[in-house]
């Protein structure tokens, strides 16, 4: 740390020199703050003080550069020095823009300014420069677990853009179910009729490719490591395993249709001339463009219902809750074999949304050009027999109806085959029956059989499905450097599946892109500090292991920590976690806050001046109190913001110091938690509000009152909101008095 | 008229649609119909109608052939096309509810009562009669056509309106005996019959 | 500007002493004024209207039209049909338009015109166009204003476009739901336009007026009524069926609602008639059985210019 | 800025709207050289206009900070604003673009402190409230808008306010000789993700958006809740700012309908269900939704927002095409004409508020500026060998959602990546 040379820099625009004493706060900055080059500057941001700063450092070895000026968030450009520890003190957004200008507040605007430079210059005192993980590996192979068109969609985009790839497929053929089709729904004008399905181009371009190595009657019965370092059994059903080491996985297990004998009211395993789609499919593909005919007696089918929805969205919670999604486009070009073999065959299509979304709606109005015939109406009953009887209610006629059939086709939905629900034990709501469907024989096979603490598959999110939660992210999975694509992730049709299968070939090879140069992965990318542990003064408790929303840390054969740091999304949970505070990262650790809080002035109880600590989620209320300032939303001048990483990142030692110091309250500002989760670490915030729910036997502890603590949700978008907390905690101390905690 | 009309229409299968598509004008435009009711809800004698367009078209497509072409529904039509312009799957829906009135005409099945059906009918033979259109003539075959003394009663109801035409000069008065008549009144007969014998040609009706 | 020829098909409501009489009147003192010249298509046929569906069916409807357009093919060569009437119009440009997309129908139709005598081809070349548009695209509102010698000052007119000049084909540029071509032309002769009347394109019940009088005529008291809340003085229409039903039932209205309707139903080139300095008579106010007070006081008035 | 460095190993992303800077963020993530080109004077697109996202009810704004520092953060990214793609020539690996950049007088001095702003007094409709609100002639585009500085309309270039504006700038921000300037580029691949445009909601007359009040559009809804929006957050009608408790939502407005878009939008079903909830959050019992629909179209595992929609008794759905619209004439009410089509119900219903959940059509036909370009009959960029290296991503490739369209917007980057990675031989 010797070498450490601070260089503060005060901005006096955009009103700071008007308002703040800036003198002052250089002083500030170099008798408390330690800086040992202290500079002023009209215009900081602009050419001549950027040069200025920039000086000093190529020829004063200024090497952490404090800069009191605008909010982080502003100015990037201009302050973007590389290969400096850069703390900025938030004087305008934090400051001057949230204090009226007048001159009964200019002392505790100023103090609020001073404040925010010693706390600049704290965290500066105890930032390191991030150096590169030198546990970071560099293999680039992708691994692709899952032979249908996801899985090969992946494997041949990947290889295209000059990766080597490792598929590997169960079965004894590629292909999945698209290989099982007929025909496929159109994916480009015009959206009129069936179409080829593609396969065997596909198999021959993944045949040919040198960048693809396939394994076939294989399945993945280890992965550990990390991106860049993964290690991989590939265990052939005949015996015999290979170890291969890739970069990043790419989960492609697909889904199987639901079973139809769990349908018996629709005839489901009642009767040969009720199948699914999938056995309709088979059934053309036997017919090959001839007449279609129908299991039971090998007759011409002359009439035929589809039934949509069969089996899904279910209220009931009996059968599966959700859409698939594909299923109606699926009837219609089903509909539409029976149609183009024979324009004579009644094709009815009961449904109660017909769902085609996009072009789909031309695919749609040319089944209705074929004469397939679509009635909005639920059904209740399949009656087997000779002719079978479709029971429905017609929801346009308000008719209990009845259609005849030959074969009665029941449109049912996907079951995910995503491997072992690692929640379940924790209650993880589950659509009942779904993993042994999954499995076929009642056993719950895992997919990628991690050797990770936290489970041997990713965790699913609904219904068994491994969809990311996030609308803006939708490959962020909670395992780094493994992505799950097409219908394992969430229902989707075969042009999803391949769009999908597209976007995660890129996060994979983005994934080891990154980890063999030591960066993080989304959402911090390009971040290259990493948790360090002090294993010295490691109590062994698992806090830390078993926080880890991205299930980062395992265990060692000593049961200490061990972090895979490539697998790590910086977020800190694992900081906030540790009860004995033996983890942090270079730049970001207990130390670099717990200064922060203890360089701020705390007056004397009789002052009339308190202080309320507010640790902010960086992500969200942190730019949401920026916000507030630029539109000039006042409030307290007695709080002190630290932008945090995450509110999982927050360690209690931290309130706890905080309220031995003096301070009056501590607010904790975090994104929503639970079902709809808006933290970007997944798990943070929740961890944050589930300690802070212990934290009032510490305040009794210390004899104080809980209000004095207050964990909330704030969004990005409470802007007006966010103060407002700050002002009612301020009115909360000025009703329940300064702390006594004072010296 | 055709035999098959009594056949046994089977619900949800095609026959009746089959049926409607091969001889009601724009009938193969029935199936094309997604259910969005925009022209059930459009037509001004909407509330009148006991099947609106969307439904009958539900109804074609259900096999519910009597409950048709038995309607008053489709009598109803004002001819406004509102229907039509709206619709988003640009059926013509007018001349589809023309072609039903029409069909079930021709059948016979057509309500017999229907006052649209009976004021068309003499309409027609009107028209047929020079070619053009003889309102005197028109107005009070409308008057008479329940018989002599409810059409006096409906004639006097209307009496006032014939007096207010006859005084602008907007109504002959010696339009009983004649007038609006086209030179070429026997070759539009002709053709008319040509026209006719070529549609039940077509359509498979008997002439 | 040169003068405009049009072959032309007045149809069966424009014929000496038939209802719409006084339309035809005053579109020939229009014409007059704006030097076109229209040529009667000779010995034209009823359009079959909307009500001929239904013992006509489908080809000798179209049969009926085509022979209009064969004959007007022959006698006014080269020449757009031009019609005052809605039914007229759409009827014909039905027809037209049918004709031209299905070579099945066309063959039938000539096989039937062939029995009037009508051996020729159908060439189905010209347009077939409404006496608005006319007015419209080959003139344009500036034209149209510029013969005007007795502006309609202060009139308050609520423009009633009603269905079948509207629907399915209308006017080009205009929307179906709020065409304002009436409220235009209104403006240009002088008078106010009732722009918010909300019945522009209600439908008056048509021919069925005649079959389901109830039914109808409460249709024509929304389109009456509104015209009233919005403080006009007149309506003015584009087509016959729709002048003679909002004029004529208003009596019967007024007995079976209570209302006191007496609203002046004006054609546009009665308007444009009294604009461009014709009497009352040459603008056919005499064939309103509402009077049109206001307007023959102003064509009464000398002229401006 | 005109002499970009640019190369044929350089990826062009045009659009700055959710699909764009994904699109230019995961491949510059991937190491790759990547400028991004976006026509408004700042990035984050039609979702930075909304409220919330379906089916979570979260923020847009907060996945666009993660993305807006992600961009801070990566050198390898350049963006250029106001700046408009006028010409593609060349083919795969080998492009020459050519970029028309409007001129926004204020130079990156701008410190956004706002001083100009507070001393113009010309107005001009608010674009970012889609013109329901009216701003400064100089502004900031929006709370979040990046870059963050100003832009000063032209309207008020020539005038004294221009001058105002320049004399109030501390830091020499202000450049009122700013003029167009076309910028040329080389690159290897480019990724279109123009984005969408909601249908002209004017078109469809029966709903009298040009003629009612009170017929809104959904993108117009969506703007009334945000706190700095037209209505300050709250949702309050046009005629005559009476709160609207009882709202309708008209579905398919323009969509599935072939006198508008052919096509069926995909979104607007799950907005209407978002903004229903909207309704419920202002007004709690008080407020109504009904939302007039053919086909609710919750695809996928969004059918549980449905599910959980519909079990709100203050939402009631009816199955019909709305016919039309009428305004009464005393209240300003809309009144919708239609029939239920489930069993035949007729209905002229009363509302204080009528959305209209508006259709998505391509902001920008692709073919302006690379002619070859194969798009649908909407004028989506359809994926096509005769596209080259130019690559849909996003709404200008197909009606999507959010989800849909980051996922079709990391496809595309791969696929420019491929080019790219051709380019420079790079072996894995």
């Amino acid at each position: 740390m010797a070498d450490i040379k601070i260089g503060a820099y005060v901005c006096k625009g955009c009103g700071l020199g008007e308002r703040l004493n800036t003198a002052q706060l250089m002083t500030v900055a170099q008798r408390e703050g330690k800086a040992q080059v202290v500079r002023e500057h009209e215009f900081l941001c602009n050419g001549a003080g950027v040069a200025m700063i920039r000086q000093d450092i190529e020829k004063e070895g200024v090497n952490h550069v404090v800069i009191a000026a605008c909010s982080r968030r502003a100015k990037t450009d201009a302050f973007g020095f590389e290969g400096v520890a850069i703390s900025r003190v938030n004087l305008r957004e934090g400051v001057i823009w949230v204090q009226p200008d007048t001159d009964e507040v200019k002392e505790i605007t100023q103090e609020m300014a001073a404040d925010y430079v010693r706390m600049g210059c704290a965290e500066s005192a105890r930032m390191n420069i991030p150096q590169i993980n030198p546990g970071h590996g560099n293999n680039k192979r992708i691994l692709v677990v899952g032979g249908g068109i996801s899985g090969m969609t992946s494997a041949v985009e990947a290889a295209k853009a000059g990766y080597e790839v490792l598929l590997v497929e169960k079965t004894a053929a590629l292909g999945g179910w698209l290989a099982k089709l007929h025909r496929r729904v159109p994916f480009h004008e015009p959206y009129a009729d069936p179409i080829e399905t593609g396969m065997p181009a596909l198999l021959k371009r993944i045949e040919s490719d040198k960048r693809i190595t396939v394994y076939l009657n294989s399945v993945v019965s280890r992965t550990s490591g990390a991106p860049g370092q993964f290690s991989i059994d590939i265990s052939k059903e005949s015996g015999g395993t290979t170890t291969e080491n890739v970069g990043a996985i790419i989960m492609a297990s697909g889904f199987e249709p639901y079973d139809v004998k769990k349908l018996p009211e629709l005839g489901g395993g009642k009767s040969p001339d009720v199948v699914d789609q999938a056995g309709l499919e088979q059934l053309a593909r036997a017919a090959n463009g001839a007449p279609i005919r129908r299991p039971s007696d090998g007759r011409e089918i002359k009439s035929v219902v589809f039934v949509q929805c069969a089996g899904q969205r279910d209220e009931t919670g009996k059968n599966l809750p959700y859409c698939s999604g594909h299923c109606c486009n699926t009837s219609i070009k089903q509909a539409m074999y029976f149609k183009d073999s024979n324009p004579d065959v009644d094709a009815v299509v009961v449904y109660t949304d017909l769902r085609t979304p996009g072009n789909g709606e031309d695919f749609y109005r040319s089944a209705q050009r074929k004469g397939v015939i679509f009635t909005k109406g639920k059904v209740s009953e399949v009656v087997p027999g000779a002719e079978l009887q479709v029971k429905f209610k017609d929801l346009i006629l308000n008719d209990d109806a009845v259609a005849k059939a030959d074969l009665v086709v029941l449109a049912t939905g996907m079951v995910a085959n995503s491997g072992v629900d690692i929640d379940a034990a924790g209650g993880t709501p589950n659509v009942e029956g779904q993993d042994q469907a999954a499995a076929g024989d009642g056993k719950v096979v895992s997919i990628l059989n991690l050797t990770y603490r936290q489970g041997k598959d990713l965790p699913m999110l609904r219904y068994g499905f491994n969809d990311s939660h996030f609308i803006c992210f939708p490959y962020e999975t909670r395992r780094t450097g493994i992505y799950s694509c097409g219908p394992v992730r969430r229902p989707m049709d075969i042009v999803q599946a391949t769009e999908d299968a597209t976007g995660a070939a890129l996060k994979a090879i983005q994934a080891a892109e990154n980890a063999a140069l030591g960066r993080a992965a989304h959402p911090r990318s390009g971040d290259l500090s990493f948790p360090a542990f002090r294993r010295e003064g490691c109590t062994q408790c698992k806090r830390c292991t078993v926080e880890c929303p991205f299930g980062a840390i395992d265990e060692d054969e000593q049961r200490y920590p061990l972090f895979n740091e490539s697998r790590c999304r910086r977020c800190g949970t694992c900081m906030g976690a540790c009860p004995v505070r033996v983890i942090s990262f270079e730049n970001y650790s207990v130390d670099t806050v717990g200064y922060q809080v203890k360089a701020v002035d705390v007056p004397d109880q009789f002052s009339e001046k308190p202080r309320i600590l507010v640790l902010a989620c960086e992500n969200d209320a942190y730019p949401a109190l920026d916000m507030a300032a630029m539109n000039r939303i006042q409030y307290s001048a007695f709080a002190r913001v630290v932008p945090v990483r995450c509110l999982g990142s927050v360690n209690t030692i931290w309130i706890n110091d905080a309220l031995t110091a003096g301070y009056d309250g501590v607010l904790l500002m975090g994104c929503q938690k639970g079902e709809n989760y808006q933290c970007h670490f997944v798990k943070g915030s929740e961890m944050a509000h589930y300690r802070m729910s212990k934290i009032d036997d510490t305040l009794k502890g210390m004899s104080l009152e809980v209000e004095r603590v207050r964990t909330c949700e704030v969004a990005i978008t409470d802007i007006q909101r966010a103060p407002k907390i700050i002002n009612e905690m301020a009115e909360t101390i000025q009703k329940i008095g300064l702390s006594p905690m004072k010296f | 008229m055709s035999e098959r009309n009594n056949a046994m229409v089977e619900k949800y299968r095609n026959d009746f649609l089959k049926e409607v598509e091969a001889n009601v004008e724009e009938g193969p435009w029935v199936k094309m119909c997604m259910q969005c009711g925009v022209c059930s809800g459009s037509c001004p004698f909407g509330p009148y109608w006991e099947h609106p367009p969307q439904e009958i078209f539900m109804m074609i497509r259900a096999g519910k052939r009597d409950e048709v072409l038995k309607s008053e529904s489709m009598w109803m039509c004002t001819s406004c096309y509102n229907c039509i312009v709206r619709c988003p799957r640009e059926l013509p829906i007018t001349h589809i509810m023309h072609g039903l009135a029409n069909y079930a005409h021709r059948l016979g099945i057509a309500p017999k009562m229907n006052p649209t059906r009976r004021f068309a009918k003499l309409f027609w033979q009107n028209i047929m009669k020079g070619g053009r259109v003889n309102e005197l003539k028109l107005s009070v075959g409308l008057y008479f056509m329940d018989g002599f003394a409810n059409g006096v009663k409906k004639g006097l109801a209307m009496l006032p309106v014939g007096i207010g035409m006859f005084k602008t000069g907007r109504l002959n008065p010696l339009g009983l005996l004649g007038g609006g008549k086209c030179k070429g009144a026997g070759d539009i007969h002709k053709m008319v019959k040509k026209a006719q014998e070529i549609e039940n040609r077509r359509k498979g009706f008997a002439s | 500007m040169a003068k405009k020829e049009y072959s032309f098909y007045p149809g069966c409501s424009s014929e000496r002493k038939a209802s719409a009489s006084n339309y035809m009147v005053s579109v020939e003192s229009m014409c007059k004024t704006l030097d076109v010249k229209l040529n009667e298509i000779p010995d034209w046929n009823c359009c079959g209207a909307s009500i001929g569906y239904a013992e006509g069916g489908e080809l000798p409807r179209h049969a009926m039209n085509a022979r209009n357009i064969a004959l007007s093919e022959k006698h006014n060569p080269g020449q757009n049909i031009v019609a005052t009437c809605a039914a007229c119009w759409l009827g014909t440009k039905e027809t037209h338009e049918r004709l031209s997309g299905s070579a099945q129908l066309l063959a039938d139709t000539k096989e039937a015109l062939k029995e009037a005598g009508l051996d020729m081809d159908y060439k189905g070349d010209v347009e077939i166009r409404h006496m608005v548009e006319v007015l419209i695209e080959d003139f344009g509102y500036e034209e149209l204003a510029k013969p005007v010698v007795k502006p309609l000052e202060g009139i308050k007119i609520a423009g009633y476009v009603g269905c079948q000049t509207n629907r399915p084909f209308g006017v080009a540029g205009e929307s179906f739901e709020n065409p304002k071509y009436l409220d235009k032309l209104t403006e240009i002769m002088g008078a106010e336009p009732v722009e918010k009347y909300d019945q522009k394109v209600t439908c008056c019940g048509g021919a069925l007026a005649f079959s389901e009088p109830d039914k109808s005529q409460a249709q024509i008291k929304k389109i009456i009524e509104s015209a009233y809340d919005f403080g006009a003085e007149m309506i003015v229409t584009p087509c016959p069926v729709c002048q003679m039903n909002v004029e004529v039932y208003q009596d019967q209205i007024n007995k079976k609602y209570g209302t006191k309707f007496h609203i002046p139903v004006m054609y546009y080139s009665q308007l444009m008639a009294v604009a461009y300095g014709g009497t009352a008579r040459e603008a056919g106010l005499n064939g309103n059985i509402v009077r049109a007070t206001r307007l023959e006081e102003i064509a009464a008035r000398p002229a401006k210019k | 800025m005109a002499g970009a460095v640019a190369t044929n190993e350089t990826i062009l992303v045009v659009g700055g709207g959710i699909s764009g800077m994904t699109a230019a963020l995961e491949a510059a993530e991937c190491g790759k050289d990547v400028v991004l080109v976006e026509k408004n004077p700042s990035l984050g697109g039609r979702v930075s206009q909304l409220y919330k996202y379906f089916p979570k009810l979260c923020h847009p704004t907060c996945g666009m900070e993660i993305n807006l520092r992600r961009i801070k953060a990566n050198k390898r990214l350049r963006v250029f604003t106001l700046a408009e793609v006028a010409k593609v020539d060349g083919g795969p690996g080998d492009y020459t673009v050519s970029i028309r950049l409007s001129p926004r007088y204020v130079n990156e001095n701008c410190t956004a402190c706002g001083a100009c702003a507070e001393v113009v007094s010309a107005e001009i409709d608010n674009p970012h409230n889609y013109g329901l609100s009216k701003m400064k002639a100089v502004y900031l585009p929006f709370n979040m808008a990046y870059p963050q500085r100003y832009v000063i309309d032209q309207s008020v270039i020539g005038t004294p306010d221009a001058e105002k504006a320049k004399a109030a700038c501390k830091y020499d921000a202000i450049d009122l000789g700013m003029k167009e300037q076309t910028m040329t580029i080389k690159v290897g691949a480019i990724v279109w993700a123009t984005g969408w445009k909601p249908y002209d909601a004017a078109k469809i007359q029966p709903y009298g958006y040009d003629r009612f009040d009170n017929v809104v559009t959904s993108v117009e809804f969506e703007r009334m809740m945000d706190p700095f929006g037209p209505t300050g957050g709250k949702l309050l009608r046009p005629s005559d700012g009476k709160e609207a408790k009882n709202v309708a939502f008209i579905q398919c407005a323009g969509s599935r309908d072939r006198n508008h878009l052919r096509h069926c939008s995909r979104i607007c079903c799950m907005a209407s269900l978002k903004q229903s909830t909207y309704v419920s959050e202002q007004f709690g019992d008080q407020g109504q939704s009904t939302i007039y629909y053919i086909d609710i179209r919750a695809i996928d595992r969004i059918e549980d927002f449905y599910a959980k929609v519909r079990a709100n008794p203050a939402v009631k759905f009816v199955k019909s095409k709305v016919a039309n619209i009428t305004e009464d004439r005393t209240s300003a009410d809309v009144i919708l004409h239609g029939v239920d089509t489930e069993g035949y119900h007729r209905y002229d219903n009363r509302h204080d508020l009528c959305v209209l959940a508006v259709g998505m059509e391509p902001s920008v036909d692709v073919r302006t500026a690379a002619a070859t370009v194969h798009v649908d009959a909407s004028g989506f960029v359809e994926a096509d060998p005769v596209n080259g290296a130019i690559f849909g991503a996003g709404c200008a490739s197909n009606a999507l959602d959010v989800n849909r369209a980051v996922q079709s917007a990391t496809a595309a980057s791969l696929r420019a990546i491929q080019v790219i990675n051709k380019v420079s031989g790079a072996e894995v």
